[in-house]
């Protein structure tokens, strides 16, 4: 210690001077910044990534073709590069996802926050939790193996779903979130205060009255960024749509019997393929990541803005 | 001298690394499971990746593998990647396949196409949608396709013999890369209709039907013997593994390699292909013996 | 007002003392309940049956063997491979992820929530970039590892390029977590140790980071596991699919266990589906195991204050 | 408002130099609830012990206490709100004209319509003014000729519709702290309860705002039963009719038990407390 | 602790019926510190004005009035605490024996550990009571003989080493609040500081603690001076020497600002204030 009156206790008067210097301090800041740094390089690195080979391709392929045309076959002879097809399919399989998770999602998420008990809460809560973590490729292989079989078998007519489509990857896939929405809502709806529920309970509202007028219309913020995760969880999602979605892509496909690719799962098929750097395929590749990281970047704007409304509301 | 390589009297140790196509990867997989066990290497350590053909040769001209397997000859634009790196290799032949067209079952009215029926039904912007349309004589029965990814071998070579163009094909069927899905489609369908590998018609023959092929010499069946004795034509096709000089160069690759040669029945057997026929052997010896020698 | 009525209508509403019995019946508010209940059982039920039916399917596979042997090309004796290569490769990568990622992750999280200004515009945009990051699909991540680590920085198709994407792919999830964990400990704690005239480092290292260790090490684990299960950046970074040695260093090729699952799912034989089936329940087992020690150390150790 | 009908209590705790002056008598009155050896449990935690006390028509009663004796507790068991929390269990008996609060065929959603309650942090919903006091109305089915009219009077009641009449549709939370508390009131009268119920209704909020809401309480207790829970011993001795005194008493085990000490009209608590205890927490020498 | 060196304030701030006691005068001392004219911003915002009032040595200075009046703000300001709150800004002077608080080249660091500080809520750190206690001559590495010797002193020192002397690994948190309290006065004593600033103190405790914690700050103003924040007329007056009242005036923008109305000693304060509002705030017309 520099100063011989450090431990002299309550002597009146010493100075209050900068005595000591605190090179660990100093240290500690390089690198937490430099830790800090990290991601800001991931996200250039990704930029960079991409935007080589897209730019190649863009320099070949109109823009205009890419979005207007509607057939994507870049690994046949006669060559297509409107990506919609790939754009619908995401949309379609989103689509059935949201049909399926949104309602039981919340609908648990409701029961778990409004109706059961707490230890039955403390108890399902976690297991909810777990279930959200089960890996992908889980999906896909039951999706494939033992959902689709059942569709298959349960269709009332003849023409059927196929062996893959995007009917049951949107089913898997929409299984997928619902642990996530129910998990994201619950926090949202458990973060209501109390004092808004008893407001609602001691002017005579019932159990469905305080959940569904104030309660959820409370969260509702948190709930849609809930959603909204899960919309980009479902657009980015690769393995289900790969096992068990299709291939196809030379059409835009909106019936969800057929089978068709989405933008994922053309990346992981391609690019695990035959087909050489350099080569416009290869730069399709890039183009569709590219499209993709900013249909997500756009929907993670939205939200980012929906969590921070919902952390404002009650402040 | 190989012969006491594969003995196991020198102590090797080191990776070799096969990549390539997903069609002759059983193959390869085959041979290093029993060059574990019988190759006397404990210290060598083989990998086999399945980038599909393209991808394989594109990271073997990058001198990232040692050997890369192929369901088709390598084309002129990777040959010419390859000596730009300076990469030198050898062709080798291991195994023969019969790409097999499958109908369902349920199918009771065909029973051999023609490659112009073939082509009929595959080529670009064909319109057969209906069973009917291939031959008159077929009741109308809706055509369902399914075929190989777009980006594999199989793709590759079953374009170029059907429809005279490597990648020409109509697009509107059911790809994937994964041969379960065509099993699965041309099973459940009754007018389904696909193509895939030898392998995975003998694996589900109890769910499938090949059907036989006149590629102008008469209707021939898909098996081990027409695909042999290069009858079953035009669909009968040799898989290839490529092996780099220098990959060749490592004691480990060359040790692998000639295993891999000595081994060649069984490991064609275990992975369920078509075998090599007594003048291919010869071939595939001498061929390694070559780059042995050039090395 | 004088004596109460008990009219047995439902009274205006400010007649005082009106009876309070005559309950009404409320059948949308039975409705309600059972639907929203029906969801949560939907959801228990649908999940529990799929996990049921891959237990099942790969149940005759769950002995020892799958991790004991090696995947095998011989299809004669399928009947006793396993996927050990394939999980010691996972281990691999998540020992390595951990190393990589966990250090990275904590430090900029205590950055952003004890050290940025955030006000500063770029505080704010790292923040926001650190959100974003979090929702790249993982499959871009892949992209980025193909172009850029194993190509361009010429790490090539090893344990550590995988790792180093996987670390990158998590890095969000542990820092949000930590950040949440950090932000939990009341300003309280930081208050008093500053006025002890504690400096920001012993403030941060000596209180902050041990009350916020719960909540950490459940960030890290939650990640460290969805690292376990991510198949689709291993798939465009071409991680290899078959490999009958465990990796020795961080250049080694490797295999993992979603990637395996992927390609025996693709192979001709049954026994391949029920491989797979049971590669699944082994992920599942590490998964769910590490998922449930990360909630139980949350749900254990979590200091309510 | 007709301040000849009221007698407005006026105790003045008074500091040093200040004249204390007795508070008015509470009018004559009729008790409309009554608790007789209440006491209320949170598991097997007996919070409160044995409180007995009328609750007297159109009067102010007030509940003061040091903190964690159990007034909010009480106060909570008049409106059954208790019922939410769970675990929470109350026994003895507390009536309402008579009837028993706590009956099997009694629907404490109806309890709650009659019996109204104010919370302490002034909790409007995140929802436009009128529809935080029209909520009320709707849920309850109320046969309403015309909402706007409903809306206009509950706010004109309680003293906010001046302030507010021309941004109705604005956010309940846009208002500041002594208008959301009045919005509360609002919204609780719009359902033409019996009685209100006030859980330290102005301890978040600032002296002018305090001042407005007690003037409020103190009109509206023309029309309505009022019992309200303070921690600020002036404030119960300026708005209130009636006063309870609680205390926390510590048993052998150590465990602390909310207990109603003292029950008795305003004035005279302050001025001429029966227990020692009621007089020591008065004069501040603890507390 | 000595009583006859000390002189015990007695303001009894007393209900109806109760009989005020005029305080002591405060001894005779020199100000440590000397705020003059400091006005704290958070942004653009000014919470409190214009603030000029000295701290007597070994003295407790007593800060009152009603919620959101700044006191906290002025508290925090005297040992820098603000620095801590992006935004926070101190304008006008505080001086530590003679020495600018707020000059270029002053350790905030070096100011904190000379002037301690106690929170509202006790706050211990999740530790066991030893290195609680340990903690501050730790971090700031004094010079310590003899560690174990240092936090007995200390724990004495705060009343509450028989307490806990069996029990000094155990954590910090499960001592009652009362006692935690102590435990957090002690740890603030162990790095021996000249002067403690206590923001409500006792706010978050029972009578019984409150009482302890009381009798606690006027045996320590025999070493330290003492600041305390209550919102406690009675506490105040019980325990400080000399009281200041902040009000909060709201200006032509609506915009509300702490202002300091009165300082002088706490007899003075109570028996008779110099301003009007003063006397309105102590004899409970408002707050
Ligand atoms: N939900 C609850 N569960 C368990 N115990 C509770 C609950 N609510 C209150 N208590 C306990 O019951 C006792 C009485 O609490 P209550 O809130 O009624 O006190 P209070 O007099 O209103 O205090 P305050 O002035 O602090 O509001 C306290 O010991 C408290 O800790
Ligand atoms: N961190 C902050 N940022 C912005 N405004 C603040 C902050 N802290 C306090 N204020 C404002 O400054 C004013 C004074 O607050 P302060 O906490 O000093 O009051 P107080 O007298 O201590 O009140 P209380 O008795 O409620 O503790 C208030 O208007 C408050 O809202
Ligand atoms: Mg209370
Ligand atoms: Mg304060
Ligand atoms: O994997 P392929 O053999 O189809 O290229």
């Amino acid at each position: 210690m520099t100063t011989s009156t450090q431990s002299a206790g309550s002597v009146a008067g010493n100075s209050l001077r900068r005595g000591r210097r605190r090179p660990i301090e100093s240290i500690v800041q390089v690198l937490l910044v430099a830790a800090a740094l990290v991601s800001i390089v991931t996200t250039v690195g990704i930029v960079i990534a991409l935007a080589d080979p897209t730019i190649e391709f863009f320099q070949q392929v109109s823009l205009v073709e890419f979005f207007t045309t509607t057939s994507w076959t870049p690994t046949f002879a006669q060559k297509a590069y409107g990506v919609l097809p790939l754009v619908s399919a995401t949309l379609v399989v989103t689509a059935i996802a949201l049909i399926i998770a949104v309602p039981i999602g919340l609908g648990s998420a409701i029961y778990l926050s409004e109706y059961a008990k707490p230890a039955t809460r403390r108890v399902l809560k976690p297991i909810i939790e777990l279930l959200a973590g089960v890996p992908t490729v889980v999906y896909g292989f039951v999706a494939l193996f033992a959902l689709n079989p059942l569709l298959q078998k349960w269709w009332p007519t003849d023409n059927g779903p196929g062996f893959q489509n995007l009917l049951i990857a949107g089913i898997a896939m929409g299984i997928m979130i619902v642990p996530t929405i129910a998990s994201i809502s619950e926090d949202s709806m458990a973060a209501v205060p109390r004092s808004l529920r008893e407001g609602a309970y001691a002017l005579a509202s019932t159990k469905m009255q305080v959940s569904t007028r104030v309660v959820v219309p409370a969260a509702i913020s948190g709930i849609v960024a809930a959603v909204v995760l899960g919309v980009s969880r479902a657009v980015g999602e690769t393995m289900i749509v790969t096992i068990a979605g299709g291939l196809t892509s030379d059409r835009v496909v909106f019936n969800p019997l057929e089978g068709a690719a989405t933008m994922t799962a053309f990346i992981a098929n391609i690019s695990s393929g035959d087909i050489p750097v350099g080569s416009l395929d290869y730069d399709s590749v890039f183009a569709v990541g590219a499209l993709l990281f900013l249909i997500t970047f756009a929907l993670n704007a939205v939200s980012i803005r929906m969590v921070r409304r919902f952390r404002e509301v009650y402040e | 001298e190989n012969t006491d390589a594969a003995g196991g009297e020198t102590k090797l140790s080191g990776e070799v690394k096969v990549d390539g196509s997903s069609t002759v990867a059983p193959l390869s997989e085959a041979a290093a499971s029993i060059y574990k066990e019988e190759g006397g290497q404990a210290g060598v350590n083989v990998s086999v990746g399945t980038s599909g053909t393209g991808g394989g040769f594109e990271k073997f001209c990058k001198g990232e593998t040692d050997i890369s397997n192929a369901s088709r000859p390598i084309k002129d634009a990777e040959k010419a990647a390859c000596e730009a790196a300076g990469i030198k290799f050898k062709e080798l032949i291991v195994a023969n396949d019969a790409l097999t067209v499958v109908v369902s079952k349920d199918n009771t009215w065909a029973d051999c196409l023609t490659v112009d029926q073939l082509k009929k039904i595959w080529e670009p912007n064909s319109k057969v949608n209906n069973w009917n349309q291939v031959d008159p004589k077929f009741p109308s029965e809706p055509l369902k396709l399914f075929g190989a990814g777009t980006d594999s071998g199989t793709f590759d070579y079953f374009t170029a013999e059907i429809n005279g163009e490597e990648g020409a094909s109509r697009t509107d069927y059911t790809a994937s890369e994964n041969d379960n899905v065509t099993v699965q489609g041309v099973s459940g369908t009754k007018g389904g209709l696909g193509y895939f590998g030898f392998t995975y018609f003998e694996e589900n023959a109890a769910k499938l039907k090949a059907l036989k092929v006149d590629g102008g010499a008469g209707c021939v069946e898909p098996s081990l013997k027409t695909a042999q004795d290069n009858t079953y034509k035009p669909l009968s096709r040799p898989l290839f593994i490529y092996v780099s000089d220098a990959g060749a160069k490592k004691p480990q690759v060359e040790n692998f390699v000639s295993f891999y040669i000595e081994s060649i029945d069984d490991i064609v057997k275990e992975a369920k292909f078509v075998p090599l026929t007594e003048q291919q052997k010869g071939t595939l010896k001498s061929e390694f013996d070559a780059l042995k020698a050039a090395v | 007002m004088s004596a109460p009525t008990l009219t047995p209508t439902r009274p205006e509403p400010s007649a005082p003392g009106a009876a309070l019995t005559q309950r009404r019946s409320r059948p949308g508010e039975v409705a309600f309940r059972l639907a929203m209940q029906s969801c949560l059982v939907i959801a228990f039920g649908v999940l529990a049956s799929l996990l049921a039916w891959v237990l099942i399917k790969g149940w005759n596979r769950l002995d020892s063997r799958l991790w004991t042997e090696m995947p095998t090309g011989l299809t004669s004796r399928l009947d006793g491979a396993g996927v050990q290569s394939a999980l010691v490769g996972t281990l691999w990568i998540i020992s390595l992820v951990a190393v990589i990622c966990l250090p990275i992750g904590i430090l900029s999280a205590i950055y952003l929530e004890e050290y940025a200004d955030n006000t500063r515009w770029y505080n704010r945009l790292l923040e926001l970039n650190i959100q974003n990051l979090a929702g790249v699909p993982s499959i871009i991540f892949g992209i980025l590892g193909l172009g850029i680590i194993a190509r361009a920085l010429g790490l090539g198709f090893t344990v550590i390029t995988a790792a180093i994407v996987l670390s990158l792919l998590v890095l969000p999830v542990v820092i949000i977590a930590t950040r949440e964990a950090i932000r939990a400990v009341p300003q309280s704690i930081r208050q008093a140790s500053y006025a002890l005239g504690a400096t920001k480092w012993q403030t941060v290292s000596r209180q902050v980071l041990p009350s916020a260790v719960p909540g950490i090490a459940t960030g890290s684990i939650l990640a460290l596991s969805r690292a376990i299960g991510e198949a689709a950046p291993l798939i465009v970074l071409g991680a290899v699919t078959f490999i009958t040695f465990n990796p020795d260093g961080l250049d080694s090729a490797y295999t993992a266990l979603p990637i395996q699952i992927y390609t025996f799912i693709t192979r001709p034989q049954a026994e391949f589906a029920e491989l797979a089936a049971g590669a699944i329940v082994l992920l599942l087992a590490i998964v769910l195991v590490m998922n449930s020690i990360a909630i139980f150390v949350r749900n254990r150790f979590e200091k309510r204050w | 408002m007709n301040p000849d009908t009221t007698s407005r209590p006026a105790v003045n705790i008074a500091g040093v130099g200040a004249q204390p002056v007795a508070g008015h008598q509470p009018r004559a009155a009729a008790p409309v609830m009554e608790l007789s050896g209440v006491s209320v449990y949170y598991g097997a935690y007996e919070a409160v012990r044995g409180t007995s006390m009328p609750i007297q028509e159109k009067q102010i009663t007030a509940m003061i206490g040091p903190s964690g004796c159990g007034k909010s507790t009480i106060l909570r068991s008049l409106n059954r709100m208790n019922d939410l929390i769970p675990g929470a269990r109350v026994t003895g008996s507390v009536t309402y004209h008579g009837q028993d609060l706590y009956a099997k065929d009694v629907d404490p959603i109806e309890v709650r319509r009659r019996i109204g309650m104010v919370f302490q942090k002034p909790n409007p919903f995140p929802k436009s003014i009128y529809d935080n006091v029209a909520y009320g109305p709707r849920v309850t089915g109320m046969k309403v000729a015309n909402m706007d009219d409903l809306v206009e009077k509950a706010l004109r009641d309680a003293a906010l519709w001046d302030e507010v009449k021309d941004k109705l549709k604005s956010s309940g939370l846009s208002l500041s702290g002594g208008q959301q508390q009045r919005l509360c009131i609002a919204r609780t009268i719009a359902v033409k309860p019996e009685i209100i119920l006030m859980d330290e209704p102005c301890s978040a909020l600032d002296p002018i705002a305090t001042a407005k809401i007690e003037d409020l309480m103190f009109e509206l207790s023309n029309d309505y039963t009022i019992v309200i829970v303070t921690h600020n011993m002036q404030q119960a001795a300026r708005v209130s009719h009636y006063t309870s005194f609680f205390t926390a008493e510590v048993d052998e085990k150590q465990e602390r038990h909310g207990r109603l000490v003292e029950f008795t009209n305003t004035s005279k608590l302050f001025t001429n407390p029966t227990d020692k205890r009621t007089e020591d927490y008065i004069t501040g020498r603890f507390g």
